[in-house]
């Protein structure tokens, strides 16, 4: 059907957010009817290794790359090559110093200020927060960090009463809130960069007193803002349909239809639970039927047009 | 003629698949040229240097399970001590973090050694020892590398003699790595100190009973370990130009070229070009799933398949070749 | 003592935990002298020697070489003090072929070359890995390697325990000619005969205290042996016919029949029978094919061609677990194979009853204990140490290898060498034991490198060369002359003074007078 | 113990105390443990209560079981390195299948994964002869493809967590978990096996010489399939009670596991060199690691620093047990 091939490198394999990010390139992919083929290297690795896989990519002569970076400066040199080599480089979920790429990413950034500033209104501009990161080292991470500083610098009331590193892990997260909610350490306020509906079951497991928590917008934590007694919290969209947004980018480019900057950036939104119109937007959001690990805003308007039922399919071009 | 082959036909073997992998590339992509070779030499280089350095200690009868995080830890030191510096400080870098990867690998020989832990353990905690240095350095990926050492691998080596075609052939990467391991281990393997490795490894009892300094000898074979993880944490930066704190895959991966290369893993036996071949195998076949566009869920089935059929064909043929007479 | 000991130890001591491995042991050589340590199982010889060269340290004791305190902390400290140990277990390096063994040691190559053609070993390749080289050869190498850097003081611990009688003969002639030449040797070996052809004086350990120094003499076995033990013991003739007592079925059906076994070039066209109560003896040079055919009659190889049959029926063994279903149980020479040296006694006699899958579940732990008490008595194992069978001394861990078979009830026991570095007393409690099972209709093939043994225990003796039996005796027809006669392929009734007898046969009759 | 009194030295008092931990080596272990836990009571007054004990026991046990595993294997001189696979697939089988099948055949659904990478582990490392850790590396690289793979045909179907495991995996009845329930039935069964039955005499017999249990008629392969089986089953379950505990299936759910399991094991006195040790440490082992992580995520410092005091405790203590028992 289609005539362009495009590559895709992504350097996390198994986790939810990335999965539905891979099965939103594919969706995209194939609803646009002009994608012949996905090569797809995805795997756990490191820049390195994402290096790696760009130049196979560049080996197997794509038209275009779509990747989401491991490092925004690592793999600057392949993506380089890449441009030279005629083929179309679109960086998604985070942004990258090689210049010739485009980029379409989520805020990180902004993602965490926003969470945290409406918990730290919450919290009534005062109190302790217990806050939960992503892996120590990753840039993700690290971005998100500077976000939640900016929102902590605007209240000095607010104290973080303990910093732990999740490192996007379920397992982990838990034990750490288990083995925080032990030392009886007063708090008002969870900020989690993600992992967070193993928080609320901790919470409700123990009958800690329910205090606002603010996660992304996964499936599962959706579900328990709409359902959990007692439970203030907000999911910040942190879309993995992203993916699909960078297929389509790559395919107005490859079609001559160049944006006008190189970089769009998609920006959160935050849906909570304390207002009637945040409950709406959440019960409309909310998607039982997905993987609670799934982010449930499946699409992203103006960039993605597959149907909900191509993205779970999560069938390329020719499968 | 027989013992060539008992010795070296697991080397010979693993050749032999490579240049079939080669002609199997050059079939699924016919335009593969020098500039792919190129880029596969590069992919290489990491890896290599993250096998050398477990091939010495398994050799040596141990393991190093902290290859992957000593790599983090020099990579982001390097990087970091980089960073905006001078491009004739990056002189001083480079001896600096090798030195520190020889004082950081003695360490693990010294605690092994003077603790009595085994050295799997040892090297496990100084896995999240090293990983927490590594995120003291650089809390994110960052830093920077000098232009002459990112370009220290990037093209090929002009070779006087040879027409140019050929000299396409000769990338900067390979050269680098083959000169580097040369140089360490090409006059290691001919000293004593070497055959003191093979020895502790082989039999630790006999070698301490046939004079051999067993304990020198394990903290040389860390010390060296921990060189060949730094030349490793380098090229990570070089290729990158940048360091990060996590550590990349690089622990299993070599313990798993480490095996593929004929190198036992009880210790005493094996080379360090088999498992050199193997990295090469392993990357070259990582290239062709990608080129053939083979679904990436089913390529982690795939990787893991070829590795446990090649050892446990290899096994099957030490089963058979087992000369008749021989009691098992 | 007039001139001054090269070496001289007093006073030293070595505890395990709860264990005295060493009490109080002292030993003094001068040089020239070859100078026999001697003591029963356990008595601290191999802990002695590996104290005098450094391989493990002492509590207490002072240890004086040409009368200077050396501080001897490593068997790299014992070689540059001129002390060189042969250990009672191999220690070439096994992945390393014999060339860089040499290197590793920093061993001269053509010294070493000269001594191993002067120990009887034409045609070594020095390329080969040590792994693939057999045992004996191994011990003969790892003395060429000490005598090749011409060491003051050579430490021998048992060295031709392992040995068959050709190369142990030629090991004696070495070894004496080193004492000439004003070397001294520590030699450990529980062989008089040995110990008389060789040795000046003998230093007797016991419990790990010396009890004595003698001057060896004619006659001076018996002294030995007293001080060793603590008591006389009775040298009986065990093989006084005890098969006379129970009637072997005549006509019934061999235990055991082998024929036309064939195995590579290792063996060829073997037939022999082993009938119900007998002790049937195997008698060979090194390397005669003797651990191949045992090897195929436990099981652990298969054979290229012929039929074993058991009680007249015919089996295939493919795994030693075949065999053992078959009644038939084999003890390898090399304790290290039989042993999970980290497990106790216990375990380890009991090891068998666990093997087959039918016998994976719960234990009667009662019921086991009674039968493996039952075979450490009979056996008299020293198990105060039984935690961990490694901690054993080697002759005791040796005895642990046919106790499990005895608890087991096999009906045919293969034993390779059993009696390898066991002493005196325990010997005759062997012979004895192998003479009770034949006694009680069981049957025993027996392969010994000392031809003594023949006829303290068997019944029939073949001999084994070049793969083939080339001569069956009865033993009254087998004495030494024949039987090794026959080791190297003579034809019956020739005449030639071959090896070993001129040189050891009047000591071996001193030792039979006593 | 007149042996005693004849010893050169006169017995200290610290000796004999030295003797008494070296006789029972459990003693250390849990003066290491009680030490531990001061600490964190010290460190924060009033954590160690009745909930903070049942939290830590709901945690450690599948880490117990898991490193189980670990022990049983490494009596074998081998390692199992699939066991966070298999425990993965399991759960996250049981939570997918548990949405449209009688949990009675989900469960069964949820097993057979475990089952077969057992059957392969054992046929490959009893039968083939390939390293264990290259052998349950490779099957755990299949294992974790497979899964990805069927995760996308499950997708569409959501996951659902069985109330049964929810009440075992999380639930606490007069201040014990549930999951004891499980693990104390399961804890018994494996140090009996080990003491009191043919098939724990045999993993210890094979793992200290294989050729001497050969020679006493074992059939080595039957005993390392068996091994492996009962291995991933038991991983298998552990997935199941792990996914009660989370709650959250996820394609790397008890991948974090497998690491500390062995550091577990080893920790609690099991030899990786096989033929020694013990299950009863290795739970010790599996509390040591679990307070430890408690005791680090509450302290203020920089994740760096952390990990680096992960590593030297992880050290200290293995060390410091090893000095104490040794020599006995
Ligand atoms: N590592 C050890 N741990 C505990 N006990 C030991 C250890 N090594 C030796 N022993 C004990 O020390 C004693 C002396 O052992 P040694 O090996 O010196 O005897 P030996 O005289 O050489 O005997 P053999 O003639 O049987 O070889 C024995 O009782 C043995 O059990
Ligand atoms: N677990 C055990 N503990 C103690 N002794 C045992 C044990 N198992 C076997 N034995 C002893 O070993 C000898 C041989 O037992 P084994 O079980 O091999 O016999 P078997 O020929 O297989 O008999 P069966 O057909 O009854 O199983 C017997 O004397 C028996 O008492
Ligand atoms: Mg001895
Ligand atoms: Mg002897």
């Amino acid at each position: 059907a289609g005539k362009y091939t495009i590559g895709i490198s992504n350097t996390v394999q198994g986790n939810g957010w990335r999965e539905e990010m891979i099965c939103a390139m594919k969706a995209q992919a194939l609803a646009s009817g002009e994608v012949a083929k996905l090569n797809i290297a995805h795997r756990n690795t490191d820049a390195a290794g994402q290096l790696e896989d760009i130049r196979n990519l560049i080996s197997a002569k794509v038209d275009a790359i779509v990747v989401n970076p491991a490092d925004p400066a690592g793999i600057k040199a392949g993506l380089e090559e890449a441009t030279k080599a005629g083929i179309v480089v679109v960086a998604v979920d985070q942004a990258v110093t090689e210049p010739s790429a485009y980029i379409i990413s989520n805020n990180q950034e902004q993602y965490a200020y926003l969470g945290a500033k409406w918990l730290f209104q919450q919290m009534g501009g005062k109190g302790e927060v217990f806050y939960m990161r992503g892996a120590a080292g990753a840039s993700a991470d690290s971005d998100r960090d500077k976000g939640f500083k900016k929102a902590l610098a605007e209240f000095p009331d607010v104290k973080v009463a303990q910093e732990v590193f999740t490192g996007w892990q379920q397992d982990q997260a838990k034990q750490q809130i288990l083995s925080f909610l032990a030392t009886g350490t007063p708090i008002n306020g969870i900020w989690t960069s993600g992992i967070d509906n193993v928080i609320v079951d901790a919470l409700v497991e123990q009958q800690a007193p329910m205090v606002p928590v603010v996660g992304a917008d996964n499936a599962g934590f959706v579900g328990q803002l709409n359902t959990v007694k007692g439970l203030v919290g907000a999911a910040v969209t942190n879309p993995g349909s992203i993916g699909g947004a960078g297929v389509t980018l790559a395919l107005q480019i490859l079609d001559g239809k160049k944006p006008a900057q190189q970089t769009v950036l998609v920006n959160p939104e935050l849906w909570e639970n304390a207002t009637d119109a945040g409950k709406a937007k959440l019960k409309s959001a909310a998607d039982p039927s997905l993987s609670p690990e799934w982010p449930v805003s499946i699409s992203i308007p103006d960039w993605t047009t597959y149907t909900k039922d191509q993205i779970v399919a999560c069938k390329g071009p020719g499968e | 003629m027989s013992r060539f082959f008992r010795n070296q036909g697991w080397v010979a073997g693993l050749f032999a698949l490579l240049i079939f992998l080669f002609v199997v590339t050059k079939l699924i992509q016919p335009g593969y040229g020098s500039g792919d070779f190129g880029s596969l030499a590069r992919a290489v280089l990491p890896y290599a240097f993250a096998v050398a350095a477990q091939t010495v200690v398994v050799i040596a009868g141990g393991i190093d399970l902290s290859v992957a995080a000593m790599m983090a830890l020099t990579s982001v030191t390097a990087a970091s001590m980089m960073n905006g510096a001078s491009e004739e400080y990056a002189l001083f870098v480079v001896p600096f973090v090798l030195a520190m990867g020889l004082v950081l690998g003695a360490l693990n020989g010294i605690l092994i050694v003077v603790t009595r832990v085994p050295d799997i353990v040892v090297t496990l905690a100084m896995l999240f020892v090293l990983q927490g240095a590594a995120l003291l350095v650089l809390g994110a990926p960052g830093g920077a590398a000098a232009e002459w050492l990112k370009a220290s691998v990037i093209g090929t080596v002009p070779i006087p003699g040879l027409p140019d075609w050929a000299d396409a052939w000769v990338p900067k990467a390979l050269v680098l790595l083959v000169v580097c391991l040369c140089i360490i281990w090409i006059p290691l393997r001919r000293s004593r100190l070497g055959l003191s490795i093979y020895a502790i490894g082989s039999n630790e009892l006999a070698a301490f009973r046939s004079g051999v300094p067993v304990a020198r000898t394990r903290i040389i074979a860390y010390a060296l370990s921990g060189l060949f993880a730094a030349l490793g944490g380098l090229s990570l930066t070089i290729s990158t130009g940048i360091g990060a704190p996590i550590p990349g895959p690089y622990l299993l991966a070599s313990v798993a070229a480490v095996v593929l290369g004929g190198v036992a893993l009880g210790g005493g036996k094996g080379g360090l070009l088999g498992p050199i071949i193997a990295v090469f195998v392993l990357r070259l076949v990582r290239t062709d799933l990608t080129l053939l566009a083979i679904d990436p869920n089913v390529t982690a089935i795939i990787e893991g398949a070829i590795m446990v059929a090649v050892v446990m064909f290899g096994a099957f043929i030490t089963m058979r070749s087992r000369p008749a007479g021989a009691t098992p | 003592m007039t001139t001054n000991p090269l070496l001289d130890a007093t006073g030293v001591a070595k505890n395990y935990g709860a264990v005295a491995a060493l009490r109080n042991a002292s030993l003094s050589v001068p040089p020239g002298e070859v100078h026999a340590l001697m003591g029963a199982n356990g008595a601290g010889k191999s802990t002695l020697v590996k104290i005098l060269t450094g391989a493990i340290k002492a509590d207490a004791g002072r240890i004086l070489i040409r009368g200077k305190q050396l501080d001897v902390r490593s068997p790299a400290d014992a070689r540059r003090a001129g002390l060189l140990p042969v250990y009672q277990e191999p220690s070439l390096i096994p992945d390393l072929d014999v060339l860089s063994n040499l290197r590793l040691t920093g061993t001269p190559v053509e010294p070493f070359r000269a001594w191993v053609r002067e120990l009887g070993i034409p045609d070594l390749d020095i390329r080969e890995t040590a792994r693939n080289i057999p045992l004996a050869i191994l011990r003969v190498l790892d003395l060429a390697r000490a005598l090749a850097v011409e060491p003051d003081v050579l430490l021998l611990d048992e060295m031709t325990a392992a040995l068959p009688a050709n190369l142990a003969e030629k090991v004696l002639e070495v070894v004496r000619r080193q004492g000439d030449a004003g070397r001294s040797v520590i030699f450990i070996s529980h062989r008089f005969v040995e110990i008389s052809a060789l040795c000046d004086r003998a230093t007797v350990l016991r419990d790990g205290s010396t009890v004595g120094v003698v001057d060896i003499e004619p006659g001076i076995e018996e002294r030995i042996v007293e001080m060793m033990l603590g008591t006389r013991i009775e040298k009986t003739r065990v093989a006084a016919r005890a098969a006379n007592d129970v009637a072997v079925a005549a006509g019934g059906r061999p235990r055991l029949s082998v024929r036309n076994l064939q195995l590579g070039t290792k063996l060829n066209d073997v037939s022999f029978d082993l009938a119900n109560g007998e002790v049937v003896g195997v008698f060979a040079l090194e390397g005669q094919g003797q651990d191949e055919l045992f090897a195929a009659l436990a099981g652990s190889i298969r054979p290229t061609g012929g039929t074993i049959d058991v009680d007249g029926a015919p089996v295939k063994f493919s795994h030693p677990s075949d065999a053992i279903q078959a009644g038939i149980a084999y003890v390898p020479g090399d304790r290290t194979e039989a042993l999970a040296m980290q497990r106790s006694v216990r375990e380890n006699i009991a090891l068998p009853f666990s093997a087959g899958l039918r016998k994976w579940g719960p234990i009667r732990m009662r019921r086991e204990q009674v039968v493996v008490s039952g075979a450490i008595g009979r056996l008299q194992i020293d198990t105060r140490a039984q935690g961990e069978v490694q901690r054993l001394s080697g002759g005791n861990q040796q005895k642990v290898t046919i106790a499990r078979w005895i608890a087991a009830n096999a009906r045919t026991i293969l034993c390779f060498d059993p009696t390898r570095g066991i002493d005196v007393g325990t010997k005759q409690e062997i012979y004895k034991l192998l003479r009770e099972l034949a006694g009680q209709g069981k049957s025993v093939l027996f392969y010994t490198s000392e031809m003594e043994e023949v006829q303290r225990v068997c019944d029939r003796v073949i001999v084994i060369f070049g793969g083939r039996v080339v001569d069956t005796f009865s033993v009254e027809e087998a004495d030494e002359p024949a039987l090794m006669r026959a080791a190297y392929g003579l034809p019956r009734g020739a005449r030639a003074d071959v090896g070993i007898l001129a040189e050891v046969k009047p000591a071996s009759d001193a030792e039979a007078a006593s | 113990m007149t042996d005693i009194a004849t010893m050169p030295r006169p017995v200290s008092f610290g000796r004999r105390l030295k003797r008494i931990m070296a006789d029972r080596p459990l003693i250390p272990l849990i003066i290491l443990l009680i030490i531990l836990v001061v600490i964190l009571q010290i460190l924060r007054p009033g954590i160690v209560n009745e909930r903070w004990l049942a939290n830590t026991a709901k945690f450690a046990i599948p880490l117990a079981i898991l490193a189980g595993c670990q022990t049983m294997t490494m009596l074998t001189g081998g390692i199992d390195l699939s066991v966070g696979t298999v425990a993965t697939m399991s759960a996250f089988i049981m939570a997918t299948q548990i949405v449209n099948q009688d949990p009675a055949v989900a469960f069964l659904l949820a097993m057979l994964p475990a089952m077969l990478i057992g059957l392969v582990n054992g046929v490959g490392v009893g039968v083939f002869r390939v390293h264990p850790l290259i052998m349950t590396l490779g099957t755990s690289l299949i294992g974790t493809g497979f899964l990805q793979v069927y995760q996308r045909t499950v997708i569409a179907s959501g996951a659902k967590i069985p109330d049964f495991l929810n009440w075992l995996g999380t639930g606490v009845t007069y201040g014990f978990p549930n999951a004891l329930l499980l693990f104390v039935p399961v804890a018994v069964l494996i140090v009996f096996m080990l003491n009191r039955t043919g098939f724990g005499r045999l993993l210890y017999a094979v793992g200290d010489n294989e050729r001497a249990a050969r020679l006493s008629g074992v059939r080595y392969w039957q005993v390392i399939t068996a091994l492996y089986v009962l291995s991933s089953l038991l991983a298998g379950i552990t997935g199941l009670l792990y996914i009660g505990l989370i709650k959250a299936p996820s394609l790397s759910l008890a991948e974090p596991l497998v690491l500390p399991s062995v550091a577990a094991a080893v920790i609690g006195g099991t030899s990786i060199f096989g033929g020694r040790g013990g299950y009863t440490g290795t739970i010790i082992g599996a509390l040591i690691l679990t307070v430890l992580t408690t005791l680090l995520t509450i302290l203020q410092m920089p994740e760096g620093g952390r990990r680096i005091l992960f590593g030297f405790i992880v050290l200290f203590v293995t060390a410091a047990y090893l000095r104490i028992v040794e020599d006995r």
